[in-house]
């Protein structure tokens, strides 16, 4: 099967803090892979790199074919992400911020509303600010925005958090659907049972490796320190 | 190119590393500053002769007399802080286009001594307007308002520098304002231009002083001299840029290494809770 | 060109219904008219004579704060990370903004026009070349404070920083726009068209250069 | 000399600022020179 996520040393920094140190990760397409590990371990930095918006600072990877160093551009398009931030403006009703984002996506109206009804968000909240909705409300529609994209790719931070048993299920509904589809999901998430249920394998994130990797022996020696720009002789000496 | 790092090491022994930016090259080059500086102060201050010449009425001189002493300081520090900051932008773009990080570090160094030369070209201009213009600060001159337009943007540029961020990030935002400065400065000049369209800077200098054989080779001198100890200065610039990146990589591996200390213990402590069964314990 | 309008169109609706424009910004903008008539000692010829200067010095002021805002919008709740999934270039996004903050300080021009004929006694002769200068002024003004906003955005001191860069940049517009005003309001006796080309020149070179540097800039962030 | 305060402030001024820029340069790279480990200087090889 083709490989939707290949990553090898994947060393990503947030500010001078390595969240990642040096992951190596292979996810086949239509997979659903379950990240877990406890708070701090990496999981949203790793997800962020895998939506092309963080930055490889070491080692190598690749995503639907893009490289990350330098065809993230390409990536993008590809990728829906559900983080921690809605990324939708509060302003906006619901309608506004789903007809928005679908409109750049090149869906229609239709198809948004159909998200909407998806994830069960009554329709006597379309025409409401997203600044009054609950967080579960929120997440619904934030949900619903990823869905008319209809990426390739599906990144899911916490989907389930803040959710009632309702929405749970709408959202396993939505990713295993996408399964169907040929998507490939990778979702981080505490709430183990509703995860579970959905996911096709799951991978322990601890300290910015992947569990049962031997931290002391990294896998690729040789750009095992990759954070740093190669050496200055041979970065000057041909210029 | 390489003159900024100095020669390859081969195969001396890393321990003769002294602790500091020097190399022959800067060494040549800061002799040879000191040198010019007391060519330079020798010919500014007894050789080359006060600017007068007959006025109007018979018997009268008119002139900038010894004021024009200032000028073999003014004129080729305004030279080079031209040069510095068009180097910055030069340097800016082609990081843009190329993304090394020795053209960011060029552009750093070469921002950060052009603003310190601007401002001394803004001083020693106002302190010689005093006397001559009979104000410390002349609106109606292009030159004096398009210089410190100049002065404000690249001191913004620094300020931009300042801030803590990740490098590449901070290289490409600096990059960009970079080459904004320069994009923005030939319209400053032709505005203040139109703006005031009489100008009392001296057309060219060189050509309104009567100039002596001798005042002519001092302004020249003076930039020879100044770009001496522009490069001089430089180079110890770009290598301190260089040695803050060090550090700062250097901060990085051991962030890393402590990092991947971190998953080992938790990997070891937490091998039976953290668990490897499907759907285990819950957090 | 669909996208750009699309982008323009959500950010204007943006501030319809957060009403910041309203509420906020064009005060700001009467106040600082009306601190600069106590600064000239309300003496009427005096102001009339700087009503073109104090007006585009109180524009500029209130470009500042629109343009921050324009960034906040984006940056509040991370909806930047969101344009940047999508498959819109930087390029669009970048226009789109600028047409939509153009827009909102053209409201804000108009009432401080309709502030400065009253307050400082100003009387419009060329009707056209007023407008006309004004709407170049805005463009250049516009393209420069989106690309600076987002320049100084990730940073936890854009209140700050944004000024220092920005300001330095107005320089052009505001000699420019001041000097097409004189023109116009019959207080300076030049030739305003040539100005207004000047003011044109300047929108061309900051919206050409915004759209070129955008993408780097986004990309910066991320 | 004519206006020998003007160009004795306007030197010196100059000399002060240049100066103070360059040592406290030189400082910064010697301290900044002691974190960093020899063979990622390479510009102290200086001798043939």
């Amino acid at each position: 099967m083709e490989s939707a996520v290949w990553l090898r040393d994947a060393v990503c920094c947030r500010g001078r803090f390595p969240a990642l140190a040096g992951v190596d990760l292979d996810v086949a397409e239509g997979e659903i892979l379950l990240l877990r590990g406890p708070n701090g371990a990496g999981k949203t930095t790793l997800l962020r790199l895998l939506a092309g918006l963080a930055t490889l600072d070491g080692g190598r990877g690749t995503v639907l074919g893009c490289d990350l160093g330098s065809d993230r551009r390409a990536l993008r398009p590809q990728v829906g992400l559900l983080g921690h931030d809605l990324m939708l403006y509060e302003d906006l009703t619901v309608v506004e911020n789903l007809r928005f984002f679908a409109a750049l996506a090149g869906a229609s109206d239709a198809e948004s509303r159909a998200a909407l009804e998806r994830l069960e968000v009554a329709p006597r909240l379309a025409d409401v600010p997203l600044r009054r909705l609950s967080a579960g409300q929120r997440k619904r529609v934030a949900a619903a925005s990823l869905a008319v994209r209809r990426p390739r790719l599906w990144l899911l931070d916490e989907p389930h958090a803040g959710l009632d048993e309702s929405g749970r299920g709408a959202v396993n509904r939505l990713v295993r659907d996408a399964a169907g589809r040929g998507a490939t999901v990778v979702l981080a998430s505490h709430e183990a049972p509703a995860a579970a249920e959905v996911a096709t394998r799951t991978v322990h994130l601890v300290g910015g490796i992947v569990a049962g990797r031997s931290p002391d022996s990294p896998a690729a020696p040789a750009s095992s320190s990759p954070a740093a720009a190669p050496p200055p002789i041979e970065q000057v000496s041909d210029a | 190119m390489s003159i900024l790092l100095g020669r390859p090491p081969g195969d001396r022994p890393p321990s003769a590393a002294p602790g500091h930016t020097g190399s022959r090259a800067t060494r040549i080059l800061g002799v040879a500053t000191l040198v010019g500086l007391v060519g330079l102060c020798l010919c500014a201050f007894i050789f080359s002769p006060p600017d007068s010449r007959p006025g109007p009425e018979p018997g009268s001189r008119i002139g900038q007399f010894d004021a024009v002493r200032l000028m073999y300081v003014h004129f080729p520090a305004a030279i080079w802080t031209y040069s510095a900051l068009g180097l910055c932008a030069l340097a800016s773009g082609v990081y843009l286009w190329r993304r090394g990080v020795w053209w960011d570090r060029l552009a750093h160094a070469s921002a950060e001594i052009g603003v310190l030369l601007c401002a001394v070209t803004l001083l020693t201009g106002m302190i010689w307007g005093r006397p001559i213009w009979n104000t410390w600060w002349e609106w109606g001159d292009v030159r004096v308002v398009t210089t410190l337009v100049l002065f404000l943007t690249y001191a913004g540029y620094l300020a931009l520098r300042s801030v803590p961020a990740a490098p590449e990030a901070r290289a490409r935002r600096s990059a960009i304002l970079g080459v904004g400065g320069a994009v923005l400065i030939p319209i400053v000049n032709r505005s203040v231009e139109w703006w005031e369209n009489r100008t009392l800077h001296q057309q060219s200098t060189l050509e309104e002083l009567r100039i002596e054989d001798l005042t002519l080779f001092t302004l020249v001198l003076g930039i020879a001299v100044m770009g001496v100890f522009f490069l001089w200065i430089l180079i110890h610039r770009f290598r301190l840029a260089w040695l803050e990146a060090e550090v700062e990589s250097a901060g990085l591996e051991a962030a890393l290494a402590e990092r991947r200390a971190e998953a080992g213990e938790v990997a070891a402590t937490g091998a039976g809770a953290g668990g490897t069964g499907e759907g285990g314990s819950a957090p | 060109m669909r996208e750009v309008l699309l982008v323009a169109a959500k950010d204007l609706r943006i501030e319809l219904r957060s009403r910041v424009l309203l509420f906020q910004v064009a005060p700001f903008a009467v106040a600082t008219l009306v601190l600069l008539g106590f600064a000239l000692d309300a003496d009427r010829s005096a102001l009339r004579n700087f009503s073109p200067g104090l007006f585009w010095v109180a524009v500029l002021l209130t470009a500042l704060l629109a343009a921050q805002r324009s960034v906040a919008v984006e940056h509040a709740g991370r909806a930047a990370d969101a344009l940047l999934l999508s498959a819109t270039s930087p390029a669009r996004i970048f226009a789109g903004k600028a047409l939509a903050l153009a827009a909102q300080l053209a409201v804000l021009e108009a009432l401080l026009g309709v502030a400065m004929v009253v307050l400082y006694d100003a009387r419009v002769e060329h009707f056209g070349l007023a407008v006309a200068s004004a709407a170049a002024a805005t463009v250049g003004i516009a393209a420069a404070g989106t690309l600076y906003g987002v320049l100084a955005a990730p940073m936890g001191v854009r209140e700050t920083l944004l000024p220092v860069l920005l300001l330095p940049v107005f320089a052009p517009v505001l000699i420019g726009a001041t000097r097409a005003f004189g023109d116009a309001l019959g207080t300076a006796a030049v030739n305003g068209w040539a100005w207004f080309g000047l003011l044109g020149l300047f929108a061309l070179v900051y919206a050409v250069f915004g759209a070129l540097a955008y993408g780097p800039l986004l990309e910066a962030e991320a | 000399m004519t206006h020998a305060g003007y160009i004795a402030a306007g030197w010196s001024i100059s000399a002060a600022l240049l100066v103070s820029y360059a040592v406290m340069i030189l400082l910064r790279g010697r301290r900044l020179s002691g974190r960093v480990p020899a063979r990622r200087r390479r510009w102290m090889t200086t001798e043939d």
